[in-house]
């Protein structure tokens, strides 16, 4: 759905990247590797259209992206390698803004069943400030839920995660490829998470 | 007169004339320093304190004239896509800021004597001091904004939209009653001054404006070398 | 429908954002009580005069009072990621800055506009001129917040010099002020001058998604 | 030797953040003037008046720049992690209060002091008392700086029971300002209105190392 | 050197981990292992005395840490899992800065090869704010050679870093054995960087 044809990015002058090519098909799953600075994330916000590309295009539906981009972003959802919750509100405060904020029909239950597989269900009155380094970034996937959207563009999701929540990530990937979603993620870290496709930068 | 949009031919006729203004601006600075502390008369009124005007005129004219110059390369550059408007603003700002400077402390120091205070809030003074801190936002808004593309489009608007003070500080001892000297030369057919105190005025002025023109044509060429070599 | 569903919840994740800072709403309402005492005590209890520059202190408070609460206008959200996220759930730069210029509105300066009954009396200010100032107070308010979240949103790609976004708001409110302090004094022609406000705010209600959406869009590519 | 060196350098740091050079300090300066503007425009140019109110003017500016910058007090630091490598650095968190507390002054209230005397020259301030100004603004601003160091360390707990106190604190600077407007006009008492404010100072002074270490201690502790 | 001894945390009530015992002489790299929220963290900020802790003691050479804190702090290098540099300034001025505060006597050429091997010697000039994720890491451990301290107390210093990268990390964990240093770190990861003790929460 997603194509990216002969992207090339400079910033300042200098080029970061020369002529990727990609195609991000309903199923698939990609991984982008490469070194630190070799443009993972700004390949990824290129995708979502925050950063204008030098040179090449991209489409979304065969349609040039720029176009369709209040449909495209209506199906995806992006994760940057930052977190996004508000650090002075409590889980639950942070939960109820994204559900009231993606209009999502994700009941209650079904939040909490996923905040028992994270771990993350005694935090709950909890400001996030004092949450630890991965629990925030735990937090972070329960907008994937929330959103339910098709398309995941995911800025290194496994950094500082252990590795039971390793297995929960690549567990949640694998039902969301067999309902036809998409992703792309970046990772340093090798685990074998049912990638279909890897692409080095 | 290309040379006055185009980058290249401007700094073939700036290598071309920056001697002979020099020289010029040199000369008549001389000049008029001359003729205004030795041969000009006092006033009857304000002794030797007149003097101050061979300052105070010509800088309060040329902080104008720097700014409505800058309005017209303004717009030049935001409507017609010419961007050697942009290098102008850039790198005429500080001069009109600093003519401005003199202009309000010359004032200041004449206003000490005459009215017997430093300042007073009254529309002329008002609308230059205004001038002055715009003048100051212009040059503090190249310096500190990172992205030049938006930084210059940012700056060019700000300059036209703060033209709407040149008007007003042209115009305010018309439109309001102020304390400050109404204007005596724009009556270009009777001026009511005396020439013995015209002469030097004018030659003040161009002096001033030779120096001013002498500083813009070096900021104009570094500002010309720094954009494309990429570094502002 | 759906929109404006996601505009009302975008209201709500402001409240609870804000609420959390109460702490900076409340500190500019003493800023402003305070300075109300400084100009009470150092003019000395001479009522006339009180009274007689009591609408241009105000005014100018007001005006201070917003500036104070520029940096909280973009800066948050630019830093934690929200402003990616809203855009990224349908609302175009300039939406935001729309939503977001309400927002301040809303949260910042209606409190002040609340507290300036109270603030009446202490300066003296005769009631029939309340109605008057009411009127011009909410437009000039709503004016200062076009005019800031145009500046905090430059300031997003100036992050060096805070103030200078803070000083280009002054300037621009200058004519503003002026109307607005003339506005009061001037009860004959109120409406003739109360449409000049009006007009006023028309244009920067129009610049601003324009103006404001470029800088987030330009801010957000050079993070 | 080597603490003394550190100090320097803590210094050096502050200046880093605080300016990025001579124009950010021109800046501070400038909005201070636009603000006087703006208080001209709204009460009118009368001389009278604003000799009158001209004092007021000025602690009104002086409150907003201190009330502006508090949000830099400890927060930046606080959140990019340099208040604790500032501590492991080798200062006791009381000493870090002291130092933040001495940067708050040198980098935000002199560049309004030594504008001062132009400002004055503006709101046509009589000469003979700019000696009695500088030295009341001079301590009051300390004061400023200490009850702004206090309430900012406060604020970082985030606690709304915290948030109510930095409020509080704020309020202590009430009877501060009003007080030192107070010394201007009364100029005979002069010398123990004076002490009384310089008792406030010592107050203040001693009690913000030690406060202000401990909310930092603790702020950072339930982080 | 440092001993901790029977250590246990509660907050908020809760308890996060109870009778932790390490001790950390010279020449030992302890790595931490846990899941997220374990209390890896935790325990290293109780180790710099940030945290109280609710039971237990540490002890640094012989004597309780606080009564001898700052010649503890004189002798250690902490690094948390945030960066401390600061974004608006350019890497130049975080380097200057770090010198000067740290009244460092590195000199400049040591610095530029350190900076050379860590590839961020093209980066001087950068502001901070737009490096990647993984060079503002990279930046924050040159902390570890301008201050030159004996104990490095590191929280999750190989998250998101390159392979390349974290066999540069192994060398300087190495190097700083071999000259009697000492270092405690967090990690998920799983690489054969000389640990000489591992450590389970
Ligand atoms: C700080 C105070 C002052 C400021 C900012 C100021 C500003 C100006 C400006 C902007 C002009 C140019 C006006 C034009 O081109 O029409 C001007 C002209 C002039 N000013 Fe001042 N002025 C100040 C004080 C004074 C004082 C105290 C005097 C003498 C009593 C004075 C006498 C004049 C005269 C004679 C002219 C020439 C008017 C003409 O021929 O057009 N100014 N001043
Ligand atoms: N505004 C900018 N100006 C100049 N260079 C930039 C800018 N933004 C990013 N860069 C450079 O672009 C390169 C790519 O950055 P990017 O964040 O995409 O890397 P990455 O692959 O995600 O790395 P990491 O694995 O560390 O996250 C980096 O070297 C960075 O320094
Ligand atoms: N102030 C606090 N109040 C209550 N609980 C807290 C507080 N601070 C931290 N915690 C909890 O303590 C636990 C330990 O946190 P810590 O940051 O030490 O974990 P960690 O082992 O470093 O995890 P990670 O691998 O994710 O970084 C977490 O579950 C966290 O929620
Ligand atoms: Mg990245
Ligand atoms: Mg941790």
């Amino acid at each position: 759905m997603i194509l990216v044809k002969d992207l090339s990015i400079e910033r300042s002058n200098k080029t970061i990247f020369n002529n990727v090519n990609l195609s991000l098909g309903s199923g698939n799953i990609i991984l982008l590797k490469g070194k630190n600075g070799s443009g993972k994330t700004t390949l990824l916000k290129t995708i979502v259209n925050i950063i204008d590309p030098s040179s090449g295009s991209i489409y979304w539906k065969g349609k040039p992206l720029k176009k369709n981009l209040y449909d495209f972003y209506n199906h995806t959802t992006y994760i940057a390698d930052k977190t996004s919750s508000l650090s002075k509100l409590t889980v639950q405060d942070n939960i109820k803004i994204w559900k009231k904020i993606f209009l999502s029909k994700i009941n209650n239950s079904q939040i909490e069943s996923i905040l028992k597989t994270l771990k993350l269900d005694n935090y709950l009155n909890q400001k996030v400030s004092s949450l630890s380094f991965g629990e925030t970034k735990k937090l972070e996937f329960l907008r994937l839920i929330i959103e339910d959207k098709k398309i995941w563009i995911l800025d290194e999701p496994l950094s500082s995660l252990d590795d039971e929540s390793i297995d929960i990530i690549g567990q949640t990937f694998q039902d969301h490829r067999s309902k036809e979603g998409s992703i792309i993620f970046s990772s340093h870290q090798n685990s074998d998470i049912g990638v279909t496709e890897e692409i080095r930068l | 007169m290309m040379f006055l949009i185009n980058p290249n031919k401007f700094n073939k006729a700036a290598d071309f004339l920056i001697k002979p203004i020099l020289v010029l601006s040199i000369i008549l600075f001389s000049l008029g320093l001359l003729f205004s502390f030795y041969l000009s008369p006092e006033d009857y009124q304000q002794g030797s304190t007149v003097r101050i005007m061979y300052v105070h005129v010509p800088s309060a004219w040329l902080a104008l004239l720097t700014y409505a110059i800058m309005t017209l390369y303004s717009i030049a550059a935001l409507a017609f896509r010419i961007p050697f408007g942009f290098i102008i603003n850039t790198a005429v700002a500080p001069i009109g800021g600093i003519f401005t400077l003199i202009c309000i402390i010359s004032g200041s120091f004449w206003g000490k004597p005459m009215w017997g205070t430093w300042w007073v809030w009254d529309a002329r003074l008002t609308s230059v001091a205004i001038l002055f801190i715009i003048y100051l936002v212009i040059i503090f808004m190249n310096l500190s904004f990172e992205n030049r593309v938006v930084r210059e489009k940012v700056v060019a608007i700000f300059v036209l939209v703060g033209s709407i003070n040149l008007p007003i500080v042209k115009f305010s001892v018309d439109w309001w009653n102020t304390l400050h000297q109404p204007a005596t030369i724009s009556k270009l057919s009777k001026p009511n001054i005396d020439p013995s105190m015209m002469i030097p005025l004018i030659i003040m002025t161009f002096a001033f404006a030779m120096i001013g023109l002498v500083i813009a044509i070096l900021r104009i060429k570094t500002e010309i070398i720094s954009r494309k070599s990429n570094l502002g | 429908m759906k929109f404006l569903n996601k505009i009302v919840s975008f209201y709500y994740r402001e409240y609870k954002l804000n609420l959390s800072g109460l702490q900076d709403i409340l500190t500019n309402i003493i800023f402003f009580f305070i300075s109300i005492f400084i100009f009470i005590f150092s003019i000395g209890p001479d009522r006339e005069t009180i009274s007689l520059i009591g609408v241009g202190i105000l005014w100018t408070l007001l005006l201070l009072s917003s500036t104070l609460s520029l940096r909280k206008f973009y800066q948050d959200d630019f830093e934690n990621g929200n402003l990616l996220i809203t855009h990224l759930n349908g609302f175009s730069f300039g939406f935001i800055a729309i939503l977001k210029t309400f927002s301040h509105f809303l949260f910042v300066q209606i409190p002040f506009l609340l507290s300036i009954p109270i603030a009446c009396i202490l300066l003296n200010i005769v009631n029939d001129k309340l109605i008057y100032l009411f009127i011009s107070f909410s437009i000039g308010s709503l004016i200062l917040s076009c005019l800031g979240s145009i500046s905090s949103s430059m300031n997003l790609m100036n992050q060096r010099n805070f103030l200078l976004g803070s000083v280009i708001v002054m300037i621009f409110s200058i004519p503003v002020i002026i109307f607005s302090v003339g506005i009061i004094n001037m009860e004959e022609n109120f409406n003739s001058l109360i449409n000049i406000l009006f007009g006023i705010l028309l244009i920067v209600f129009a610049i601003n998604p324009w103006a404001s959406g470029l800088c987030l869009k330009l801010s957000l590519e050079n993070n």
